[in-house]
């Protein structure tokens, strides 16, 4: 059965090929339009107020945060997230660089960090404000993850794993939909996030201003509801597993200009 | 844009009712709102009813207004559009989306001296034709209109 | 700049190392501190409980025979014969039901996220993957075109037949398949998957115009 | 309170070009919370520009604008260094004012 298959397919697939080249022109006309005027700025603008203002039971601000490249420095620290940090001894993301900030420079316990990982609708929280303004700041800057340290080296490696784990009532991983090229998933295009070249475009491209939300994105909630789409349990915010993976799609997209946040459907 | 969402658009017993009340005259536009604020022009289901609620007797189809948007919109939650108007002594434009459950979704006051052109953002419920609606100086109207597909997106759930 | 660029690529040799001299004890080994972690990770929320990680035959199997590595042959037939003694066909032997409640499932791709309700009936959401109608442009393209699928094939009994047990059981008929086991994993009712079919088969249906 | 608006004007040929980003929910009353109780609406109604307190744009919003609305139009008349301020007001009564300077 599967062999004579494709033979039939080709003929189907070549008639809708006129009437789908125009469908996919529309859609990146589409995506041109919405590209002049990302309401993430809004969140750009909020989250560098935050960064800068004194909060929580130490009245500090995030300003001496080290986010990978030395206390305060921002501009170009995405590029190199996540790290391994000697003074948590953990390997970190950027949203779990900023629970620990909160917590060692500002006085918050960690659950008051962690509470409000993502905003919604008429709810806005410091997290993705924080993300959208620190993301910014690496625009135009070439992906740079070290993954030297052997505990960057084993998050790698548990990450890759996790890739192609396939679980769940649907038998879903992330490779189902991100292990092969130029596929589709209704219109939009599926990165094949096991290649330098396609991960370098998706990765550079998260957090995203989701116009089907209203909401600007940050990398923690791409996997977050990648795993509730594959029908898994939740991932926690800032988890050892989501800091993983993350370390495996950030490190194949190396070298690859960031450019986000980005606008997306 | 699920099916749930796009019911959800539908459900507009109250403000139909409330439309027609209006269209019978029971309410003056603009009373009881901010007066700046058509109300009724924003209650209205049509471009007939629309172009009455906002001054007009009817609109005719003109060549000199150009919509420019995609004709397929990833996404109904956000569909961009750029309307251009050469009508001479154009005072204003508003877009409306024939199959939302109120027909206007913006009008612009052009004074003299703004270009008329605007670019804005809207939301559609579903698959719809869209039309660019100009007043002139004079009080009359005119319309283009053009389709734009609203599709489904991503992982659907 | 330069010192970073030599870091980086001396991480990626010693990773590539790292993965040629990996023993498959080690690999073993890593994929069990990996799930350890994800257990450490997930919390259930709602319907989605953590024994969807514990993985059966074929997820296991296929996680294994990714990436890099190919699925062998003999592996490939075991699960397709262990996975066909798994369809349940319908006991009044009828395979089609009502192809519109075939395209609304189709169509829709809720059902048994975390966020969903218990109950609530799942879609099948076959447009992610599949082309299927005309009508429908936002179709995905992670498996073959379904368009005309009866009309090419003809509309026979037999036919019908495989329809239902592809949908049921996917693994049956080609190991390691991307498209889930909506029957055998009790996404969509038996009469779902006959609306389904429907939809596919049913010369009235858009599919076959 | 609502959080500033994100304005731009740039001198495009012998116009400017002013674009406008503002933050707000722009709820339609159409939708339900998971409740199924309906959100009320809550949109921006009225927008103003002005340049030089004369009046170069005004609007009215109805709940089919799309969330945090992006505007964009041009004017005749500004020159570089001038200040273009926008205005909105929703049907709550809420009201935001932001100024920009046009750049060259």
């Amino acid at each position: 059965m599967r062999r004579i298959v494709p033979a039939i397919f080709m003929a189907a697939a070549a008639a809708a090929f006129a009437q789908q080249s125009n469908t996919v022109q529309e859609i990146e006309k589409y995506r041109a339009a919405l590209g002049d005027g990302n309401p993430a700025e809004l969140w750009e603008a909020r989250g560098e107020a935050i960064w800068k203002e004194k909060r929580g039971p130490k009245n500090a601000s995030l300003e001496q945060c080290d986010l990978g490249l030395g206390a305060g420095v921002v501009k170009g620290a995405y590029t190199v997230l996540p790290k391994y940090f000697k003074d948590s001894d953990k390997v970190e993301d950027l949203e779990s660089r900023l629970v620990t900030c909160m917590v060692t420079l500002q006085g918050f316990t960690p659950e008051q960090a962690k509470k409000d990982p993502f905003g919604g609708p008429g709810k806005k929280v410091a997290m993705d404000a924080l993300v959208a303004y620190i993301t910014a700041e690496s625009r135009g800057m070439k992906m740079s993850v070290a993954a030297t340290h052997p505990k960057e080296i084993e998050a790698y490696e548990l990450g890759r794993k996790m890739f192609f784990f396939r679980g769940g009532p649907h038998d879903f991983a992330c490779a189902t939909c991100h292990g092969v090229d130029n596929q589709r998933i209704r219109l939009q295009d599926l990165p094949n996030l096991t290649k330098q070249e396609d991960a370098r475009k998706a990765y550079t491209s998260w957090p995203a201003y989701r116009v089907s939300q209203g909401e600007v994105r940050s990398f923690q909630w791409r996997l977050y509801d990648c795993f509730r789409q594959q029908r898994f349990p939740e991932l926690e915010f800032v988890s050892p597993a989501s800091i993983a993976l993350t370390m495996y799609l950030a490190k194949n997209s190396n070298g690859g200009t960031f450019n986000a946040p980005s606008i997306k459907r | 844009m699920n099916v749930g969402r796009r019911k959800a658009l539908q459900g507009t017993g109250g403000a139909a009712v409330l439309g027609l009340a209006m269209a019978a005259g029971l309410f003056r536009p603009g009373t009881a709102w901010a007066a700046d604020w058509n109300k009724a022009a924003f209650d209205t289901k049509s471009l007939n009813d629309a172009v009455k609620a906002m001054g007009g007797a009817g609109a005719a189809e003109s060549k000199d207004i150009t919509i420019t948007s995609p004709d397929i919109a990833e996404n109904g939650a956000v569909v961009p559009f750029t309307i251009a108007s050469k009508v001479p002594n154009t005072a204003a434009i508003a877009i409306l989306v024939e199959k939302n459950p109120n027909i206007l979704a913006a009008n612009f006051d052009i004074p003299q001296g703004t270009e008329p052109w605007v670019n804005t953002r809207v939301k559609m419920g579903q698959t719809s034709n869209v039309i660019a609606l100009v007043k002139t100086a004079d009080g009359k109207f005119h319309y283009a209109s053009k389709e734009v597909k609203v599709t489904l997106g991503g992982c659907g759930g | 700049m330069k010192n970073t660029k030599i870091i980086v690529l001396a991480a990626a040799v010693a990773v590539a190392a790292g993965c040629a001299s990996m023993t498959q004890r080690d690999d073993a080994a890593l994929n069990a501190k990996a799930l350890e972690l994800m257990k450490a990770s997930f919390r259930e929320q709602g319907i989605a409980k953590l024994d969807r990680l514990i993985q059966d035959d074929v997820q296991r199997l296929c996680s294994e025979y990714s990436g890099d590595k190919t699925l062998p042959k003999d592996v490939a037939e075991r699960i397709e014969k262990a996975e066909q003694a798994t369809i349940k066909y319908p006991a009044d032997g009828k395979y089609l039901g009502d192809w519109k409640n075939g395209e609304r499932i189709a169509q829709t791709g809720v059902g048994m996220q975390f966020s969903d309700t218990a109950g609530a009936a799942a879609g099948g959401n076959c447009y992610a993957c599949h082309e299927l109608t005309k009508q429908e442009l936002a179709f995905g393209t992670i498996g073959p075109s379904l368009y005309n699928f009866g009309k090419i094939r003809g509309y026979t009994p037999d036919m019908q037949k495989y329809a239902f047990g592809k949908v049921y059981n996917s693994e049956a008929y080609s190991a390691c398949s991307n498209m889930p086991r909506f029957g055998h994993n009790k996404i969509l009712t038996e009469q779902q998957i006959k609306d389904v079919v429907a939809l596919l088969m049913d010369p009235d249906s858009p599919v076959n115009k | 309170m609502a959080d500033p608006m994100k304005i731009r004007a740039n001198m495009v040929g012998d116009k400017v070009e002013v674009k406008v980003l503002m933050s707000h929910e722009m709820e339609t009353g159409q939708r339900k919370d998971a409740k199924g109780a309906t959100i009320p609406a809550w949109f921006i109604q009225n927008v103003t520009a002005t340049h030089n307190g004369k009046t170069v744009l005004s609007a009215e919003w109805g709940p089919a604008v799309a969330k945090n609305p992006f505007l964009s139009f041009r004017f005749a008349g500004g020159k570089p260094g001038d200040k273009v301020a926008i205005t909105w007001t929703d049907n709550k009564g809420d009201k935001r004012t932001d100024e920009a300077t046009i750049a060259a």
